[in-house]
């Protein structure tokens, strides 16, 4: 629904920019940074903290105590518009495919963290940058329909765009597909978390990434509805500073707290914990 | 300058210049008959030229036609509109209409997205791009009609919510967000109209509903055109490519299964014979309205659900390793 | 809670600054107004239009179809701090009584608006500035329970400067106790609507009167929360144009509708009517 | 000036004295002791006449005392507390503090009315004067306890809701309005401890509970005696007499049913021994939520009605014309 842009993207080059595969260059601060290192160090640039973007599978390692079941794993979409262009839909599917070592921009499962069992979604900008099409709106959809079964917390990770154009409408209903399935869990008193990374825009964020009791956004994530180019157009005029920053959001109220990578998984636990929890007075 | 408008400029001619005819025929002595005549064929053969194969580019334009019915055409032709105003939190957003009134009789909250019919009005109106109030201001009406039993009528006319500084900082999307939820759980029965253009979640978010009646010549997207050609190609320009692509006319919609009925047009478009349009248009929603009434808020929230469930195009794959 | 301000007060003479009997000053324009024929045109100014402050009588009287059954007629405080001070509270209830032709600040009861059955309350600001404290706030609760048990839509008409100092807490917990009949009340689906009306402000803005599912402000009325004393007290610069006006009210999303005294029985109706009849479709 | 901080000098400088001399005697070879415990007589004795008996005015002074104990000191000895923000919709208010904790095992969620320490902390705090954004975000944390099903503890320490041009444009009076009928109907155990100030409308919003505790030397009053006075005199000056009317000591509230339960503060105020306060404070809360986690939703919100129900002061007037 809206572009990926990043307040971030005008401080420096994107890591798309550096053609080295060994090296990746911060957008925060600039600095050449080498993988292997950046891998272990959970993709913080050592110069300036910056957190750079995570995919899926290493924010699943990050998360989870290492028991995670992956549901629905083999679905993919049908290209209902059949989508043809310079490079036809399929063809970029394709691409990303092998881009990311994933089948869509989505993965979700069962874990537990630190103990409490949960559902959890992790999206992954580098997959159609993160957006939701017919696959992540029907996993999404089935992650929160199990979770609901089996009485669990759901949590999801976003990292979106916003829906995928290339599916036209089929796209936008998935909002209120899942929008549908949000509202059943959380009538059943059950607690949606989402962990807003950079960068959560249009309609993941107009869906579950705001549908959710506990909203935690990760430092340095740009979130929005609309992206900052399609604001640019519009108004015609200077954006605040940290515009659309999670510190930003924080500010104005939209998000419950901003929290650094390396403590998330603490943050997650200790609210699961004292939801699930069935202490009874002393 | 739309397209439509420039399109249709020989034939507003040819009708003025007819109309001029049909008035010395009556005051003057010559008979100009032969004359009406002849022009009238030309101009229905004309309007058959432009109109009767639109494409959608072009239907783009016609659903953001200066003189289309706006939402409080329809709004109005109710029977007793009363408005209410306000989020009760931060502003009473014009971009949104709201209150109740009787739809032959049955009593039924409302919800518009209003466009402005002039410069002037625009600017009031916000060009019918709601803020995060706007939308807040829609849930509490959402929220009486299910209080108080009232079915809920929408009608959806928005290039989309606005993209500004105040909506980010007041939260666009937590608001839309809300707003999908809502209607997802309401227990009364909603119709939602496409009257004119349908952008993205900006429509969506007064667009959940049990049946889904859309215009001839509205549309409905992911993203207006515009948008989405900047996003797919960083190029505005090719809003028309982007149109084609997107399947936003009604009848794509239809086959497509996310709408369930489509009103039809008159040859030029709704502004031809506006009155006839919005009375189709409500009459379809009569329809419905009395079928919907006689389902238990169960029923309904349940059919809700499986009806938006079942909307997607995705399949298992064979995985590469299935053979070993 | 808050002093009684009015934003129009400093426009002109007080209504209570003219001593002569027969006649009256328009707040909003000075006129001399003959007050025989104000009361007969609703106590609109025929100058400028202005609404003049109306009492709970002629309110009931312009609302009710005619058939007005008062309950509890004979509450009064029985003061609980038994307030002393240069004119002890109990006189000043006394002078009030003689003043308003009231024994309290709002009058309660059940009666039809054009043939819709309703309970009705109506605040006086003649008596004690309209303060609530346990009276008001007593025979708000019965009305409201009255209405649950017989299922009937309730209208509360205010005009109150708040809280009622001289009765310290016990008119602070009027705030809860009326919030929680209205809670039960809200709670069986039935409909509350307040009309606001020149002034509410303090804890009758900030209890009942913004509880309703439909707020009717009339037209000139000042409404808020904090007097326009307080305010200046404590920010020392200018108030915009307007500030805590009807008008400024709608624009600001507070209330759902402004209407002139004239059109208030009409627009009353036609709500009732709308949530009351069963009609079913064609 | 504070009031108790100008009466108490004399013991802090006699209390500093008697810590000199504490240390000489530890270091030096004289012995100081006779010194120091006829001072300690002497500072005994001052404490008592300071604090022995203190008026209204000088109560509301030492619930204002720049070292009293704030909302963030007892949610703070609260274990694991994790601070929860903004209303999700303009702005997250720094003068409610919100979020979830353990009370001695069990899981809370707490709010309280938080003013600064110093001038810069008491800017960012706004004195501890919410605006509507506040309240909207307690309003999200009391609907997180009921869904959730935790009970709901709040600290009261506020002048009163904040009079401000843009309070007023977002609605305070709704904001307030809208807590009011929450907490009357929250389906959860609900402690409210009025810690410091309680002024008006603005302590209330987050004061309706099953059980509400005072301190011994918080006051709480239908407006502060400065509002009061301003409200009844026109005179803020004589703040000091509307403390003595307006009944608003722990004691006199007892006394009228309005709170349940006092917990005494050392003479000297809270600040004196806050850790022993605090602790005594929490303690008060822990028994209230044995207590009242043993009853059922309905029972609580019956029960909360009724305690609520009962408050008043009226009568039935014998009808003058009752003879006829
Ligand atoms: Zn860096
Ligand atoms: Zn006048």
């Amino acid at each position: 629904m809206a572009p990926t842009p990043s307040w971030l993207r005008r401080r420096g080059a994107r890591p798309e920019a550096a053609p080295d595969t060994l090296w990746e260059i911060c957008p925060g601060c600039g600095e050449r940074l080498y993988k292997k290192d950046l891998a272990e160090r959970l993709r913080l640039c050592s110069r300036c903290g910056h957190h750079l973007r995570l995919g899926a599978l290493d924010r699943i390692a990050l998360l989870a105590d290492g028991d995670f079941q992956e549901l629905v794993p083999h679905l993919i979409t049908s290209d209902p518009l059949q989508w043809t262009d310079r490079i036809p839909y399929a063809k970029k599917i394709a691409g990303d495919r092998v881009k990311s070592g994933l089948l869509e921009a989505i993965v979700v499962g069962l874990c537990t963290v630190e103990g409490v069992p949960i559902g959890l979604g992790v999206m992954d900008f580098s997959f159609r940058g993160g957006t939701m099409g017919s696959v992540v709106g029907e996993k999404v959809t089935l992650l929160i329909e199990e979770c609901a079964r089996r009485r669990l917390p759901a949590v999801i990770v976003t990292a979106s765009g916003g829906a995928r154009m290339e599916e036209g409408m089929i796209a936008l209903m998935q909002l209120a597909k899942t929008s549908a399935a949000v509202q059943r869990f959380a009538a059943l008193g059950l607690p949606l978390i989402t962990i807003l990374t950079d960068p959560t825009t249009g309609g993941v964020s107009a869906s579950f990434g705001f549908q959710a009791d506990i909203i935690i956004a990760e430092s340095g994530a740009a979130i929005g509805f609309a992206g900052r180019r399609v604001i640019d157009q519009t108004i015609r005029q200077k954006l605040p500073e940290g515009f659309q920053s999670a510190q930003f959001l924080l500010e104005h109220g939209q998000v419950d707290m901003v929290v650094r990578r390396g403590e998330l998984k603490t943050a997650l636990a200790r609210f699961l914990h004292f939801v699930s929890d069935q202490k009874v007075p002393a | 300058m739309n397209v439509i408008v420039e399109l249709e400029k020989p034939l507003v001619e040819l009708e003025a210049k007819i109309d001029g005819l049909k008035k010395l025929n009556e005051t003057q002595r010559v008979d100009f008959s032969a004359e009406i005549a002849a022009l009238e064929a030309k101009a229905r053969q004309l309007k058959n030229e432009v109109f009767g194969n639109l494409t959608p580019w072009q239907r783009v334009h016609m659903a953001r036609h200066p003189r289309r019915p706006l939402a409080l055409d329809y709004i109005s032709a109710l029977d007793g509109f009363t408005e209410l105003h306000g989020d009760r939190t931060f502003r009473d957003d014009p971009a949104i209409v709201t209150g109740y009134a009787y739809l032959d009789g049955m009593p039924i909250f409302v919800i518009g997205e209003q466009k402005g019919r002039d410069t002037k009005d625009n600017l009031y109106r916000n060009f019918g791009m709601p803020h995060p109030e706007g939308y807040r201001k829609a849930q509490r009406i959402m929220q009486h009609a299910e209080k108080f039993k009232r079915p809920l009528v929408s009608f959806i006319d928005t290039p989309g919510a606005y993209p500004g500084i105040g909506a980010e900082e007041r939260g666009q999307s937590q608001a839309i967000a809300q707003s999908l939820i809502l209607l997802a759980g309401l227990r009364t029965p909603i119709v939602v109209n496409i009257t004119g253009e349908g952008g993205s979640g900006g429509a969506l978010a007064i667009g959940i509903g049990d049946h889904i009646v859309m215009l001839q010549h509205a549309v409905y997207s992911v993203a207006s055109p515009e948008a989405a050609a900047s996003i797919l190609w960083r190029d505005a320009g090719r809003a028309e490519e982007a149109a084609k692509r997107l399947h936003l006319t009604s009848d794509e919609l239809f086959e497509f299964g996310i709408i369930d009925e489509v009103v039809s047009e008159p040859l030029g478009g709704a502004q031809a014979d506006a009155t006839r349009v919005i009375a189709d248009l409500l009459a379809a929603d009569k329809r419905a309205l009395a079928r919907l009434t006689r389902l238990s808020a169960d029923e309904l929230v349940d059919r809700r659900y499986e009806k938006f469930r079942r909307i997607g195009s995705h399949v298992e794959r064979v995985h590469d390793s299935a053979a070993r």
